[in-house]
């Protein structure tokens, strides 16, 4: 393993401290229990929207924490979850009359931890869960993952909450954008955890993983690896039998990088997906492309939709100002 | 011969020695069907407990299982971490105001599997740490307060290596292994062998006091 | 070699297509001559500024054409410079009688074609050319290479091309950003060009390449593989032997991640980094972590320092809407 | 028997087939000094100039010239394809209006070594396609319009093998090679190899006519 640390223990802990420097106009450290807040207060009546999930994929979560999006982020160890405490300590910092809503990630981890943290907290709370991955059928026995999709469904309950949105109102918009997004992704390689030292599993020279979460785990499928074209339209008919979307829906569409795979790659992949679904008479209203939601070093892709109506549209375009996603302010 | 709570520090260090020992084995079940990081995680919380085990050994049981069970809940995280941090402060609550003689253990130690239960959405046969604690909790329940000490040791071990090796030939539909769906038969699932670890090294340390 | 392409001859031109898609609110592309152009007409007073290279250092330069920044960019083919009738067409495109500014990376390559592209123009033109990588002498023969620090030459000229400065003095500027920057990079594994299908040099699991620039290309010095304290050590005392910073110096800190080196070992770097020079009483007055000039999936890390005044902080403070690098508007 | 720029598709066939032979072979050496592309660019270059070479076939030498420099310009890339382009836009409007014979062919070659240099800023002795153009163009001063043709082109061949050699001793101080300092001494530079192969390819195509 080739990596950049001190120690693998503190590489995280002394990681986060180079977030909150880089970017200490925007968000604040409290490093123990770890989470991350914005610089500027959060006002009285608005519902706080709090995320977190484990370490490595960055910038999930921290890098959307400011206006327009998360109001708290809980990172845990590397592919690890928070714990209780973190969630509790966010909520007590943030937290308001209003609410707070956490967005989880669909892991047996992060929901029994944000569970136990939500338990534990007296302000009146609600939970999206985010279970966008499409390569698990919908009647999986733990629900799907959650992946890429869980930075549109921030995005938007955000903005609802900065709008001043109440609390069951942020519940309803972000099951709705859970439920209209389906995410999936393929590797090249998995990624090496710094704590493991080694790549999680191996693939041959011509085969990749089709259906990969964000933990450098192994997917669905070991397949034979095919063109971009070919690639492309796997997974993309994979969001389509899911979504349904007809001629004329508008979507959102993100193809998110997973660590290793270069930009050139990534626009690659959009252009031909713009191509798949545009050929199907369906309009690419709203696009994102880039390193959303990693998986450490992993080399490989994810591609998100979601389908749009004009009130997703406000959302999404609604002001934001965090460190990795920023616009309209 | 009684176990009392005064012997939590040598409990505790007994189940941190048979994670090192067979970290590379664990580690290798949690990347065959997870991702990787069970072994880690209980390590750093069993860190944390060796840390604080002076302190925790002088505590009556109750006490002592509802601070392990705080410390693991902050300390491991993912999946694991919650469930034992749930496991152990149950077993405290229902300790709490007891003293603890056999058939409490086995009381405290059922009402902490089934909090554990109803924290993961889960029961017997989904291949996780459940399918090496339910057989314990129901051999316990038997056999606390009938069988004597050294037998209840034995059995105690091979009912949760019976259990930690049911597992193999299960198909995963809780946690992370349940995404591999067919691909998990045929793997030990690595909580259930994490905890079976510790029970036996734990049944052991008492076995060697006897 | 495992990436995602239909076929490697055409990755690129497929892929720029991409870029110009995701981001058709902000940039346009001409295909051929491949050129890329900001959306927004230019202003016919405004001095233009034209930047391109190779292309694999994406989101360089395409990723920051828009207002505030560059009016125009030219890829080459991959690691390859582009030629000059792409800088022509470029430049008949958004040239104003203001003049143009090309800014160059100082490689043989893009001096040459950049010098015949704006001998075959009329517009009046300067270039500036960026050679901040300082793992070479500054009295190296070629001059030393052009690397991270490009961008920060392009915020800053293209804020002062924004602010209506003329040409003379968007020259002045460009060179004295160009002349108050400095960088190095490390590598902890070669690139693998695409139309090469393997890396293109190979290091053992115990070894860094130290002062490598952004091609993929052997560094200065094999070394051991360091801790993170020691590799930023030895990275920031080249920068500091070269900008001589004094105690109360305000800098912008950069550090830029070449391709497969995850955010979490990029802001340990930037964190060490910022210790290093907090130690040495210069001031962290501004920064930028994130992938901004890589070399394709290089795992490493560049650190890049600016020397600020009042003037060039303005001028990095000023509003930015490109692709990747966006604020105050 | 004359050399006329009717020939000029099979001249640029069989620089273009020579650079396919030894792809691997000068791509390693632009991947040890420089970044690897050199064969990619110089070919891309090539296979433009071939879809092109009928018509470039019907121009005289000088248009000829001029146009394979645009398309060299335009086409190649990197610093070969500015040097290159420069190369062959300056033997156009060296002979431009002039019959080309020998001797004008020789002053033409020199011309276009001069703008070269100009463009590169760089002079022999560099580790660079110079070493092998300077020495050539020499030799072409020196034996154009003396040396029968058979002569000529077995001379011809001598000196580019000779000068693309002399570049492996050298410390680079021009283009990316530079960057490697004395790493660099050892190795055989990409633009020299590639410029006396395709010397030696036409050399030998005109040969085969004799
Ligand atoms: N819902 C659940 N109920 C009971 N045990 C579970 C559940 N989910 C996971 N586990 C147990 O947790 C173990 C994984 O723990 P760990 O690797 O620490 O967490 P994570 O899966 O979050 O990485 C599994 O091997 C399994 O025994
Ligand atoms: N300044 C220069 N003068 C003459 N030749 C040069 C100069 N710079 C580079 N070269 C030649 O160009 C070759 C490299 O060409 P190529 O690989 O196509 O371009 P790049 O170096 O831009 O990747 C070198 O091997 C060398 O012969
Ligand atoms: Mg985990
Ligand atoms: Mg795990
Ligand atoms: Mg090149
Ligand atoms: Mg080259």
């Amino acid at each position: 393993m080739k990596k950049f640390y001190n120690t693998i223990e503190n590489l995280f802990n002394e990681s986060i401290k180079g977030v909150a420097k880089a970017h200490q106009d925007i968000l604040k450290l409290n490093p123990d229990p770890c989470y991350i807040t914005r610089v500027a207060p959060t006002p009285k009546n608005k519902v706080v929207v709090i995320s977190g999930g484990g370490a490595g994929h960055e910038p999930l979560h921290a890098g959307f924490v400011g206006k327009g999006m998360l109001d708290a982020a809980c990172p845990g160890q590397t592919f690890t979850s928070p714990t209780p405490d973190q969630m509790m300590a966010a909520a007590e910092a943030v937290g308001t009359e209003a609410g707070v809503i956490y967005i989880v990630k669909n892991y047996a981890g992060d929901i029994m931890n944000f569970e136990i943290g939500a338990e534990m907290t007296d302000f009146p709370s609600e939970s999206v869960i985010v279970a966008d991955d499409v390569s698990l059928p919908k009647d999986h026995s733990t629900g799907r993952r959650g992946v890429a999709g869980t930075l549109i469904v921030e995005k938007m309950v955000g903005a609802a909450a900065e709008n001043g949105a109440d609390l069951a109102t942020c519940k309803a918009i972000g099951d709705r954008v859970a439920n209209s997004t389906a995410s999936m992704g393929v590797a090249l390689t998995s990624c090496t955890i710094p704590a493991l030292g080694e790549p999680t599993f191996t693939l041959a020279e011509d085969e990749m993983e089709m259906g990969v979460g964000i933990h450098g785990e192994r997917g669905i499928k070991t397949m034979k690896l095919g063109t971009a074209t070919e690639i492309v339209a796997i997974i993309a008919k994979a969001i389509d039998d899911d979504l349904k979307p007809q001629k004329g829906q508008r979507i959102l569409l993100h193809v998110n990088g997973l660590g290793a795979t270069p930009p050139m790659e990534q626009y690659l992949i959009f252009d031909l997906a713009c191509q798949y679904w545009e050929e199907r008479g369906v309009i690419i209203e709203r696009s994102l492309v880039g390193e959303y939601t990693t998986a450490l070093d992993m080399a490989g892709v994810s591609i998100t939709v979601t389908l749009l109506d004009d009130e997703l549209i406000g959302l999404w375009d609604a002001p934001v100002h965090t460190a990795n996603l920023r616009w309209g302010c | 011969m009684q176990v009392t709570s005064d012997m939590l520090a040598e409990l505790i260090k007994a189940a941190s020695d048979t994670m090192a020992e067979h970290d590379a084995e664990v580690t290798e079940l949690d990347k065959t069907l997870g991702d990787g990081d069970h072994v880690i995680n209980i390590r750093r919380g069993l860190g944390f407990l060796v840390e604080q085990s002076e302190e925790i050994s002088q505590l009556d049981w109750a006490d002592a299982w509802k601070k392990m069970g705080m410390t693991c809940m902050s300390k491991i995280g993912g999946a694991s971490g919650s469930l034992i941090g749930t496991f152990f402060v149950a077993m405290g609550k229902d300790a709490a105001g007891k003293t603890v003689d056999p058939v409490v253990f086995a009381q405290a130690f059922n009402a902490a599997v089934e909090a554990m239960k109803a924290r993961g959405k889960s029961d017997a046969g989904e291949k996780t740490m459940l399918d090496t604690l339910i057989p314990v909790a129901n051999y316990l329940t038997e056999n606390c307060g009938k069988t004597e000490l050294p037998a209840l040791l034995a059995g105690l071990k091979e009912t949760a290596i019976k259990g930690m090796e049911s597992t193999k030939v299960m198909h995963a539909t809780r946690g992370r292994s349940s995404f591999l769906g067919e691909r998990s038969v045929g793997h030990i699932d690595a909580g259930a062998r994490s905890t079976q670890l510790m029970i036996c090294a734990i049944a052991e340390t008492i076995e060697a006091k006897l």
